[in-house]
């Protein structure tokens, strides 16, 4: 009955992990009812087509699409990622296959309205597969042709009141995690950041004035769920400056065993019972924990706000009130020079929506000011801060120099002194100096 | 097919147009005890695999039930889980930021409820729609890319090497009997969109054999300057080639200078590398993204290559339930698996793994590659 | 000066010509004690500052005293050194790898005679010729270099520093009360031969103005293309300069990618850095070298430049004076200098030293630099 | 009575520390009394116009030496570093101002008759200052004249039994620590092998045949006293493959304070009871030993031969039985490209004079055949082996791959495969590939 055989992905459909063979095929079969009657706007059986293509790859190990030719929507340049097929008579349904990416909400918390207005859509227009979602963050829609480029667009904005998202040398879609939507540790609002700057770069985000790409991610603490320290040239992470709140009696809760430590995240083999100095005061990263008669004592000028002990803890220990965050820049995958993470640029900054994040936008626009006018072309801000100095970053971006800057200060004495910092300047004469020194 | 329009007048492509406007606001999407309890909550606890409590400083809690998704998914899969979310929860929901969706619930006995109906839920072929896990100490699931789906460059799969992994791991995604979350990661080529480059387990596609050239074609598809500027390691460079009788401008490659990144392919069509027999998977472990305890660290590779052995690339499966063993059996409680091979030295990792350790495992590339090598005399036998 | 021939005849230099002979082989030289229970020593224990007694299986036991010398020293300080030796310790002593002197006796009482003796002879100006220490968990003698005594390139003076510092820091030199060796080294200019580049403290010569280009005289004194080569920045290029109305062959500096290393200035006597108002001391601190608990490490650059102010560099000893005591208080019994630093962070030490954090601490010289940043939230207020 | 003035170095005269400017003073009288009615073969005042001219570079802080030319003994490409001065007529007794390396003997063990001889040579045919001793660790002969170079070298080679040391693109003196002749902890003998290796290269020594310096240094025990891991091209430190002896009956004496811990090196300071715990427990880097009921453990399997325990109560705890030495590769300082420690080659070689120590020879010769052939000029190895990469390193020293040479395994998947490990190899031709993709 399928179009093709599919021998080898076949094999993908047991086992207990949701098969995305099946569900494939389940889409597949949907379109060949089309019990709606849709007039599909793009090959009712690409599913099956994309099935037959994936299937020759397994077979024959390479894959069998080519690079994208440009297209998107008029006035963007990016959002769209052009794909055509290597063997188009073979699998028309898939000859051209170009995916979008969709802005998704900050945090991914979504109404089935919307989301059923997606498939709507994508189904009338698209392959009716989608990726949820992209590595970056957004929906990704997989698969439709050219011309109904701008009709989904249209659509899209009039009617799901949603734009598309990022890609090529441009400010990429933004991402943050669920932050104080749902949890406890949240520094800052990683989502209303997330949302107010996607608004305000709209023009980076669709328009590419770029060097490179460029990705914003915002964690609302340190313990990273949207991985921004590795994965965004900005990475904006939720800290504290003043003191870890203790509860002493909910700290006697966990050490007499009433409260499973770190919400019973290891609740799944017996580890013993639960040992406050093993697992927390031996494992503080700078020793700033003591527990002494039944007390705990956090040392908080020596705190470095792992977030362990709250981790382990999160009934008795919270997160200090004197929040904001901290400001990393150049993380990238390993493409061209090795990966990087993010490094500490902005130690701390308020998150302060009463003047629209004045502060933090100064950082981002002298970042990116920079770059713009240093960056070679195809170079991540990571590459170019390594090229050029964190020193030079940090001018850039109106950041002073701070010991929290390094983890320790440089090895070789290769210090580029300037001439005005050196008394007397640089012009000398030879001559003068051959008065003291014979040759 | 009839080309039934949205409104958009090709004509007039200005008319009506509407850009710029982003997502919209997530607070339209917020369950309501989410949207009441903003920036209010107390703390979690972890009730069972899969079912996370947050209770709020009003005294509110909301219930929040995790299952596993393949991540490609249709429309139809999409209806269903909608379904489910009208059904159980009001219409709402999340996926989170490794493609798990989270249905949130205000009653404990009905999110376990819900847990079960999910776990009930099959494919016709027998695979669970929506297994439920994916928290606290144990597997979750994976960040990948596109491979064979959609991508040009692919060294290898992604949604089958998935697929295989999370099959073989299974148990490890519904109970929660490691010492500390491990996060495995793919990427179907040195691009790495699946940011492998910092995951306790990442599986990465690589290619082995340098680019073929497409001499005939190549100065027309290409830049050539593009594609000599995009080599890291200056292997390609301009040249004339004679082909049949004509001369071509072209490029030539030092092919003992190219360490198979791709991104001359990248800028050009006419430079591809894909190859049945180069091409297959490395293994990388031991990085992390959080700040707990120890600092964020890279991933390391630790099988050079697997050859690529579809549908379900049990040599790579079998070395990652391998690692993983290893690890459950000897780290500490809240030690992540970098941080559990870095306390025992990596040779001894080497040796609890049985894996093989080969020179292609020594960094060679560029200068930073010398702070991997050993500067001490500390090491173990 | 009548010539006094050795025997050597110029007309024939091979005749009677002894050469690659080495060294001589070290059992001459052995003290008798030494000698017998050679590879057979049991264990050792510091009597008292300075004074070293090791035991062997035997039962036999040696008394080592160790005293402080300036390196430079005539062979009239030579020679008494000599005397001291012949008269205690039965013509036999040696040097230190940090150029302290060692008597070696086989009575306990001799030995503690002997350090009273060397502690009382002096200079006619009052310096100690024979202070005894430099053991255990203290300052010990400086390893240096030649400085203004005797080399070309240095931007500092090597003795002259030292000899201040040693004043400086005298206390700890016959005292063990830090809590953990603290080893100073000293070296005049970037080639560092005082190798300070992994000791607990180093005092580091440093230019800091590009050189100045001897046009008229470069090509006849200068291999060129050498000059060009030598420069790490690739800041030196062949160039033409008219000079007087002549046109000479020489070189042009791009002086703002220059780091002052004289690596030029190595390789061609034309480019000249020396200079009073550019020239002076960086401090390095947190290198070692022993395997012990920590790995070995660099030192790091946490002053960037002091002026020259000979001839006691007063601001030089004061901030070396400053690390060693916020070192002394704060850190742990066994614990070295940068592992202090380290554990309590670089950040609290430039205050708990007293110390300002400049741009020029951040390195920016080539990939490595990266790994000296920040990649983690983790840090102290 | 002083031939320059000196205000500036006179202040260097106080203070405790041995005053260099009083000692040169005190030879400067001596040359000048010549109470042995010497013929001085270099001019008699040179001592003090060193002060005069190092008094000059004192006020007006530049150094008064000019480049070396080529100077030296016949036949030799090193021992010599020429000197001028670039105030001759100001300081002609040091307008020539040479300095020789003489070999030292491994360990630096002196007879004062052999000191003496030295001293006897070096005042008439010399300025009668020395270096004692030099960094890299010869016996430094601080200025004499261009004619006095081969009477010097004949007089030392004839009547001292002593060569020169190295200086140029030479093998250039090896130095041990003091090893078995006086210490406990020595797992090799240090001195016999430098000794060995020494007299072996001596070619290598005197001629300068390789793209740069090469040093050797040898440490008979991770302690390190010659810091060879920091500054020598191929660094031996010793080690051991078995167990720390124990001698629980010491251990008890330490625990009883009947010992003092470290050999007493704390002794300046009251750091309270010695707790063994706290002490050597807590602060073994692989956490391989415990104490309990009065017995101290090793798990050596897990120990990383770090040298503390043992250190901490050198009288209860001994270096295994089963020793030799490790082997790291290309150590330097700063120029060019940041300093370097050594890179651990050899995990564990036999130390075996019984064959000559062939197994060592063998690395030393591979290391330098592939050195000679690849480096470039100036070139040190470490710089060789960071450009052409480890394993090519390892190969040439025909070293096995070890997972021991590395700290941890390569952060970037930029593996340079060879064309044989790759199934089918490179060759392919583009119309095959075309038969399976179309463009
Ligand atoms: C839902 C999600 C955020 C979102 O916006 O979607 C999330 C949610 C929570 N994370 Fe996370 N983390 C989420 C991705 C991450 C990631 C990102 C990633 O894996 O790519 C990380 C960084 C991983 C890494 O270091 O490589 C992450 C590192 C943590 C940690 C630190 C764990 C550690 O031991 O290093 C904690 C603390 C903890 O587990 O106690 C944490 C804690 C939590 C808490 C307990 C926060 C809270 O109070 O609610 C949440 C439940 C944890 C659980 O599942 O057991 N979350 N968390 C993400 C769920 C992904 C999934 O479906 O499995
Ligand atoms: C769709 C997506 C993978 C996925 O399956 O999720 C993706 C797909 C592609 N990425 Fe990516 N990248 C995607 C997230 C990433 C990430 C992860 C992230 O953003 O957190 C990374 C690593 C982080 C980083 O930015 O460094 C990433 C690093 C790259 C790179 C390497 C860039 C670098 O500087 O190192 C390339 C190569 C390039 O730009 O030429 C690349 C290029 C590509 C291209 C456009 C291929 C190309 O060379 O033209 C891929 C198109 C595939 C296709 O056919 O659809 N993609 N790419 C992800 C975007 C979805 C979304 O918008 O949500
Ligand atoms: C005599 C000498 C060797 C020689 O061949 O000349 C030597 C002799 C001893 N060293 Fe050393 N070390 C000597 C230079 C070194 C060096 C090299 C240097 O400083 O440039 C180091 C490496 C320093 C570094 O890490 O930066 C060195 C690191 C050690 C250590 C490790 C100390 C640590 O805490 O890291 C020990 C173990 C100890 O102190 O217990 C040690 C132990 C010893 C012992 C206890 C060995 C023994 O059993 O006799 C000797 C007496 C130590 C003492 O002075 O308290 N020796 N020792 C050197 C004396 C130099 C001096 O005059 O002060
Ligand atoms: C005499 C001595 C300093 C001292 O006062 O003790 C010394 C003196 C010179 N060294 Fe050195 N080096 C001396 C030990 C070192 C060391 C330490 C060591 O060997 O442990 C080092 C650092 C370790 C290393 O090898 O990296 C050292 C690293 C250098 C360098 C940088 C080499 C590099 O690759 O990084 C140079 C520059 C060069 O070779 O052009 C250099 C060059 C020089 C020259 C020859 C200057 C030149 O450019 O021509 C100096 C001659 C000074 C003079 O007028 O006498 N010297 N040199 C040391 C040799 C005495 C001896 O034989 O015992
Ligand atoms: S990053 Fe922190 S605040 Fe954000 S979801 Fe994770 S634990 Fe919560
Ligand atoms: S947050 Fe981390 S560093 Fe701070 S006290 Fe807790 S465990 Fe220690
Ligand atoms: S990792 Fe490579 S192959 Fe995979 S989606 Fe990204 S660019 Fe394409
Ligand atoms: S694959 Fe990478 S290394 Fe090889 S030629 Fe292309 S760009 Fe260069
Ligand atoms: S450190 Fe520099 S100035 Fe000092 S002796 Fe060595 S080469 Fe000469
Ligand atoms: S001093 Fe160093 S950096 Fe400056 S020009 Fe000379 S070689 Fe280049
Ligand atoms: S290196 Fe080891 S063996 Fe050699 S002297 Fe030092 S402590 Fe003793
Ligand atoms: S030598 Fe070091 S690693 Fe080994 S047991 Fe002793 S303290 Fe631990």
């Amino acid at each position: 009955m399928a179009k093709h055989k599919t021998p080898l992905l076949d094999q993908l459909e047991s086992g207990p992990w949701p098969s995305f063979v099946s569900d494939i095929k389940q889409e597949a079969e949907s379109r060949a009812k089309n019990e709606k009657g849709l007039d599909y706007q793009i090959p009712a059986d690409c599913p099956e087509d994309l099935l037959g293509v994936l299937e020759l790859s397994f077979s024959d190990g390479e894959t069998h699409w080519k690079h994208g030719g440009i297209v998107g929507v008029f006035g963007y340049g990016g959002g769209v990622i052009g794909r055509y097929c290597d063997q188009p008579e073979q699998f028309p349904g898939v000859a051209h296959f170009h995916t979008i990416r969709v802005a998704q909400p900050a945090g991914k918390f979504y109404t089935t309205k919307f989301l059923r207005d997606i498939c709507d859509l994508w189904e009338l227009r698209g392959s009716g597969l989608t990726n949820m979602h992209g590595a970056t963050g957004d929906i990704v829609l997989l698969g439709t042709q050219t011309p109904q480029l701008e009709e989904i667009f249209f659509e899209l904005t009039h009617n799901l009141n949603n734009d598309l998202g990022g890609s090529g040398s441009n400010l990429r879609t933004p991402a943050a995690c669920m932050g104080k939507s749902r949890c406890e540790y949240a520094c800052y609002d990683s989502q209303e950041l997330c949302y107010n700057l996607t608004q305000e770069y709209q023009d980076e985000l669709h328009r590419p004035a770029f060097p490179y790409k460029f990705k914003f991610k915002f964690d609302a603490c340190p313990n990273g769920c949207v991985a921004a320290i590795a994965r965004s040239d900005l990475s904006f992470l939720g800290t504290w400056r003043d003191n870890i709140r203790v509860d002493q009696e909910a700290v006697a809760a966990y050490v007499g065993g009433e409260i499973a430590p770190n919400a019973g995240a290891h609740a799944g083999r017996d580890w013993g019972k639960f040992d406050i100095v093993k697992e927390v005061v031996d494992l503080c990263p700078s020793k700033a924990i003591s527990y002494e008669d039944g007390k705990l004592a956090i040392n908080d000028k020596e705190c470095v706000r792992c977030m362990h002990c709250i981790n382990t803890m999160p009934r008795a220990l919270r997160i200090g009130e004197d929040t904001g965050c901290s400001i990393l820049c150049g993380a990238k995958a390993p493409i061209l020079d090795g990966p990087q993470m993010g490094s500490l640029l902005v130690p701390f900054i308020e998150v302060n929506k009463d003047d629209d994040y004045q502060a933090i936008k100064d950082v981002v626009e002298g970042v990116w000011d920079w770059w713009m006018e240093e960056g070679k072309n195809r170079e991540r801000i990571g590459e170019t801060m390594k090229r050029l100095g964190f020193a030079a970053l940090a001018k850039a971006a109106g950041v002073p120099i701070d010991a929290r800057q390094v983890q320790e200060p440089r090895h070789n004495p290769y210090i580029f002194w300037k001439a005005e910092e050196v008394e007397g300047g640089w012009e000398r004469s030879i001559d003068d100096f051959r008065k003291r020194h014979q040759r | 097919m009839a080309f039934i329009s949205s409104g958009y007048n090709p004509e007039k492509p200005m008319e009506n147009r509407i850009t710029d406007i982003g997502p919209q606001h997530f607070t339209e999407f917020l369950q309501p005890v989410i949207k009441k309890n903003f920036g209010k909550w107390l703390y979690h606890e972890i009730l069972e695999p899969g079912i996370l409590k947050h209770v709020a400083e009003s005294g509110d809690a909301v219930y929040t039930v995790r299952c596993g998704t393949a991540r490609l998914m249709t429309v139809s899969h999409i209806r269903e889980i909608c379904d489910i979310a009208d059904e159980w929860c009001d219409g709402y929901l999340r996926f989170t930021t490794r493609n798990n969706i989270e249905f949130m619930l205000e009653d404990e006995g009905k999110a376990k409820d819900l847990k079960k109906f999910l776990n009930s839920q099959k494919f016709p072929a027998g695979s669970l729609k929506f297994p439920v896990g994916g928290t606290g100490a144990g597997v979750t699931n994976i960040v990948h890319t596109q491979g064979w789906v959609h991508c040009h460059t692919p060294a290898t799969d992604a949604s089958g090497t998935v697929k295989a992994t999370m099959d073989a791991v299974f148990d490890q995604f519904t109970d929660m009997k490691l010492p500390a979350p491990v996060r495995i990661s793919m990427a179907c080529c040195l691009n790495m969109c699946g940011a492998v480059h910092c995951s306790d387990i990442a599986i990465l596609g690589i290619h082995r054999k340098p680019p073929i050239i497409d001499h005939k074609y190549l100065d027309n598809l290409c830049e050539i300057p593009l594609a000599v500027a995009a080599c890291p390691t200056g292997a390609v460079r301009p040249s004339k080639v004679e082909v049949d009788g004509e001369t071509y401008k072209t490029v030539a490659i030092k092919e003992e200078r190219c360490m198979f990144c791709g991104n001359c392919y990248t800028m050009c069509p006419s430079l591809p590398l894909a190859d049945k027999e180069g091409d297959g998977i490395a293994l990388m472990v031991g990085g992390k993204v959080s700040n707990r305890m120890s600092k964020p660290a890279f991933s390391k590779v630790v099988v050079p290559f697997i050859p690529n052995n579809p549908p379900r690339w049990p040599e790579m499966t079998d070395v990652i339930t391998r690692i993983l063993n290893a690890y459950s059996e000897g780290a500490n409680k809240y030690e992540r698996l970098g941080d559990w091979a870095t306390r025992i030295g990596w040779e001894r990792f080497f040796e609890v793994c049985d894996l093989e350790f080969t020179e292609h495992l020594i960094d060679d590339f560029r200068d930073p590659a010398y702070y991997t090598w050993r500067q001490t005399t500390q090491f173990k036998w």
